[in-house]
């Protein structure tokens, strides 16, 4: 799916006719003090209807923050601004917010059913409401089969699922997302990833979704805030945003070394889908055509991990359908490996080993041909 | 390794072992079964034992449902919220266990009494501690209500904390959390933690006799009659009180499993 | 939501909380602040309430000593074998928690009195229980066991049996791998388990009082001064008692921590 | 390290004057009794001197019989013999076996160096040859840093060395290791593989080694024993010994379908290293010379997944430095890949997409190249 314009997708969703109203969000000079670890300072705007990723390491901090938007903890400076109305002494029950946590926290004593049904009944809804709005979110995620189930019996992906549709049929205005897909499996994790984006395409909700993954923060986000910890003497810990941008400014232009070294991929590009004759290519921006395998449509961003890449002194006809010329531009040292930056244009980076190096007999200058597999490039 | 006569430190342990089983086993069994069926029920159609046992039952139940209402929001504050002086808290719950029963009657007399400013307080109200039902209450409540705190807070520190929190997102109020979510989540502990705070209530004797020698709990009653009348009086009522708990004993273990195990 | 005062359901919370705890701590505090230090020292300076505190601590120690060379391998047998009628095991241990503790002690009697069959035959060796230092101690160990074994069962259930596994296999026979690795890393928890039992040997009161008034232990010197001279002369006892047991709790807190807490 | 004969080896720790006396072990008819899982008939028989690897999916069963041969468990039925005495009823310390666990088990109130002792005092030893022997087996592992740390101040490779150094110490007649590098991260797990095939060679104890990885199995085992667990009635689940045999065997000839799908590597060869002109090859019994980056020398096996061979329909030249030219004798459908092996001979097999085969044309009987990296190649 394609990263339209946000103002675009609101424009979509406002003809469909959703009932979301989906909401801008401000965090100004946020402080939040808790035992042993400190927000710093936050400074943060989501724009409605925009899906804002946090991508940092592991560690409490994110999780924090999200909490603190929640209104589960108090800030100790600074406000929380909901469409421009302050909302920092709500408490979380009026914020219309709708949390997910990595574990699911489904309640363990209620079925899938009853889990989804919760934010309704806690709002007094009508027996038939809650019904017939669980059936709806059930549809839309698809569990309609899981209804019955007591959590303890889902699986991974199924508890996320419903607790998803718990956290959506209250119809938040925002809906924060606290690393949702690291506790599942790789195949699991692509499928609810797909699943999300669909979701806010078809409901258009402001959301925030913490990460450590950086493929899952440009698959996902209209904008990354990378957020760092570090530790800060007597307080413990302390954590702040030190990075906002999109996906790709914060890959090209990394504010800092930390954000460099973390979203440390390599040949990442963007471009658009072009099927010809039962072939699917995508064009980049420098006019290099590179088969892919994907059911996206449009503009898309490629990232090709360096490792996947085979330079050769001679052109390639092989399993690996993407084979390009090229000029070797810089040589990286990695220990037992080599960094080699080609330049096709675009540059590509290939990982080789100091041997190959040396049998290519590459040098500084030289032309070469590099070979990656359709199946190597990711896209999102 | 994973049998009884393993080896022979086993087989010493064993019989050491067996000498501690013998001797809480021993007195019990012993105890029971020195009065045969006719005398146990000659004991349970006296008027005075029946009232004494249904007396005990009762004060027992009023004692645990204050506990309840005081105490199932004190364990809950221990498992939730952070507050300075919160250890303090937990060791003044934890108190009544090492406190002598008798010191702890003593205690309370100093403040319930006759004579004191709460004691005059109440009995503007006509209640009565001293020789009295509430006095019979407050000391069964006071040595007891460890073990209903403790097993709700063990409980409500059992519930993950995230999901009170989701539920607060999704429009509960913290009212509405806590009796959908973190109270059914820790129902079972604080049911286990009552009925043992209900059956300690029950054997409870040292606070009771200073507060109220009359009107006659169990174990009072058991001891007037074993001062008064001896040994061979006073094994009947023992042997039906023992029973009594036992039963109680029984049902708590089945309910609680081998986790809320009482220490 | 981690503050005592977060929201309005805290706060009713902590006012229902607060009505407990001062139920607790007020009369404890009024009967130790009620006499002043003066009257105190009198108290300490009284011969038969050192006496008594003295055979108090010594027959608390002695009921731990028995509890501790027979209840630790019955601890340990608990954690590691399997053996039919575990669960009847430790039924039977937790057992003397909930026996009301007249009750206990008249069964004590049934089976130690002068006229049992086990009276007579300590009798021989010249050891009587009834009214001396032996009835003491097997009151206070009846009552006071579980808290030993239970905190050893739990700290020996906390040992990996891989280590003792690891040790068997380096040569260490079943002896030497209890004393090198199984008691060492459990010690902890047995010591606080031991102390705890003692603090609550020192209370006991109900079981003493049937099997031996004399000599008086102090719960017993305590409920004989109030029934003898009332409450103003109970109280200085009271209040030293209450102060030795509170010292003897801080103590076990601090060796203890959080878990290994009282219940 | 090759793998020599173990008459061979025996034959030079003698020679060295090693004082550890390697033994056989029989195991005859053995029946294994526990709550929930049964040991079903096991015969085994290892070798003086012999590496032996138990190999079986992530389950209690190989623990159980590693157990059952310390003495730990009491056998239900069946003997334990080793050198021809029946140990059956002997207690554990009374066997002079090694016991490694997967976590280390180390006592945790005492430091390397009293761990390393533990065994050396429970015989009795005098302090001076503790002193000398603790010593002398730290130096063996190049744990003498580590002899003041408490275990729990120590990485998952280091507790691993010093619980094999608190084994070793005793001088076992036998070493049990129950997945010793289960608990470690890739490049430990790699580096202790390499020094268990150190001091197995070096002190030449007879070892039985569990493990759920076969390419571990394969690297280190004299022979390989394939153990199964299965659901078995009332009595819970039942596990024993499905195949013995060298790694080899077991992959070329398993006996059983469970056998094949557990040790479902493809591309298994026997080659031996030849060093020309600083090049390093592998050279196949039918000839192939494969260019491989190692430090072992003589007969060794090897190993190359079918996801790294790159198919062609020309000849590469590329930092692939394997490159063969082989005619297609199967296809084999894997959904959306297909498993092709390519007769060169000897047959390797490759993992490429549905679409790669349409682009290259292949059909059974095509000729086509393959092409795989240098260090791509498995040897052990």
């Amino acid at each position: 799916m394609v990263k339209l314009p946000i103002t675009y997708r609101l424009s979509l969703i406002a003809d469909r006719g959703s009932s979301f109203v989906p909401c801008q969000l401000q965090i100004r000079d946020l402080w939040v003090e808790l035992e042993g670890f400190r927000l710093r300072h936050i400074n943060l705007d989501v724009a409605a209807g925009e899906y804002l990723v946090i991508l940092g390491p592991t560690g409490t901090g994110k999780t924090v923050l999200l909490e603190a938007i929640a209104g589960l903890h108090r800030p100790s400076q600074g406000r929380i601004l909901i469409n421009g109305a302050d909302v920092t002494g709500l408490p979380p029950e009026q914020r219309g917010i709708g949390f997910v946590y990595q574990d699911y926290a489904l309640f363990p004593h209620l079925n899938a059913a009853e889990n989804i049904a919760f934010g309704l009944r806690m709002r007094g809804a009508a027996r038939r409401t809650v019904e017939e709005r669980v059936a709806a979110i059930a549809r839309l995620l698809g569990i309609e089969h899981l209804l019955r189930r007591m959590p303890e019996t889902l699986s991974g992906g199924e508890a996320q699922r419903v607790a998803l549709a718990r956290a959506l049929v209250v119809e938040p205005r925002l809906l924060l997302l606290d690393e949702p897909l690291s506790a599942l499996d790789l195949e699991t994790r692509q499928g609810l990833q797909r699943e999300l984006k669909r979701i806010h395409w078809q409901l258009g909700t402001t959301a925030i979704h913490v990460t450590h993954d950086f493929e899952e923060a440009v698959a996902l986000g209209d904008r990354v805030a990378v957020f760092k910890e570090e530790p800060a003497g007597e307080a413990g810990r302390e954590g702040g945003i030190v990075q906002v941008g999109t996906p790709e400014e914060i890959f090209r232009r990394p504010a800092s070394e930390f954000v460099a070294r973390f979203v440390g991929g390599r040949n990442l590009f963007r471009g658009r889908v072009v099927r010809q004759a039962g072939e699917t290519f995508v064009r980049l921006a420098e006019g290099l055509g590179i088969a892919a395998v994907t059911g996206l449509e449009g503009e898309v961003s490629l990232l090709i991990r360096p490792e996947d890449i085979v330079l050769s002194s001679t052109p390639l006809l092989s399993s690996a359908r993407n084979c390009f010329r090229g000029r070797v531009v810089e040589v990286a040292d990695g220990g037992a490996v080599l960094y080699v930056t080609v330049e096709v244009p675009p540059r590509f980076t290939a990982l080789i080993t100091r041997r190959s190096w040396e049998d290519l007999a590459l040098e500084q200058g030289r032309e070469v041909y590099l070979a990656f597999k359709a199946s190597a490039v990711h896209l999102f | 390794m994973k049998t009884l006569f393993a080896n022979r430190m086993h087989i010493s342990f064993a019989i050491l072992a067996l000498l501690l089983l013998l001797f809480i086993a021993w007195p019990l069994l012993r105890t029971v079964t020195a009065s045969g069926p006719a005398l146990l029920w000659q004991t349970i159609l006296d008027e005075e034992v029946r009232r004494a046992i249904g007396l005990t039952f009762y004060a027992s139940f009023i004692a645990t449902a204050i506990a309840f209402l005081c105490g199932v929001p004190l364990a809950y504050l221990l498992a939730r919220a952070d507050f300075p002086g919160r250890r303090l808290v937990e060791g003044l719950v934890d108190l009544p266990i090492v406190v002598p029963h008798s010191a702890a009657g003593i205690a309370l007399l100093m403040v319930f009494g006759r004579q004191t400013f709460l004691g005059q307080a109440f009995g503007l109200f006509g209640v009565r501690f001293v020789s009295a039902l509430p006095g019979i209450v407050i000391a069964m409540l006071f040595v007891s209500l460890p073990f209903l705190v403790n097993a709700a807070r063990e409980g409500f520190e059992a519930v993950d904390p995230r999901l009170e929190r989701v539920s607060r997102t999704l429009g509960g109020s913290p009212w509405r959390t806590f009796w959908g979510v973190s109270f059914p989540l820790a129902w079972r502990s604080i049911l286990s933690g009552a009925i043992l705070m209900w059956a300690r209530g029950l054997s409870e004797f040292g606070a009771v006799i200073i507060l109220a020698y009359h009107p006659m709990v169990t174990p009072v009653l058991l001891y007037e009659r074993f001062e008064s009348f001896g040994l061979r009086y006073a094994q009947p009522v023992a042997a039906l009180v023992i029973l009594i708990c036992l039963a109680v004993f029984i049902i708590l273990r089945l309910i609680g499993g081998r986790k809320e195990r009482a220490r």
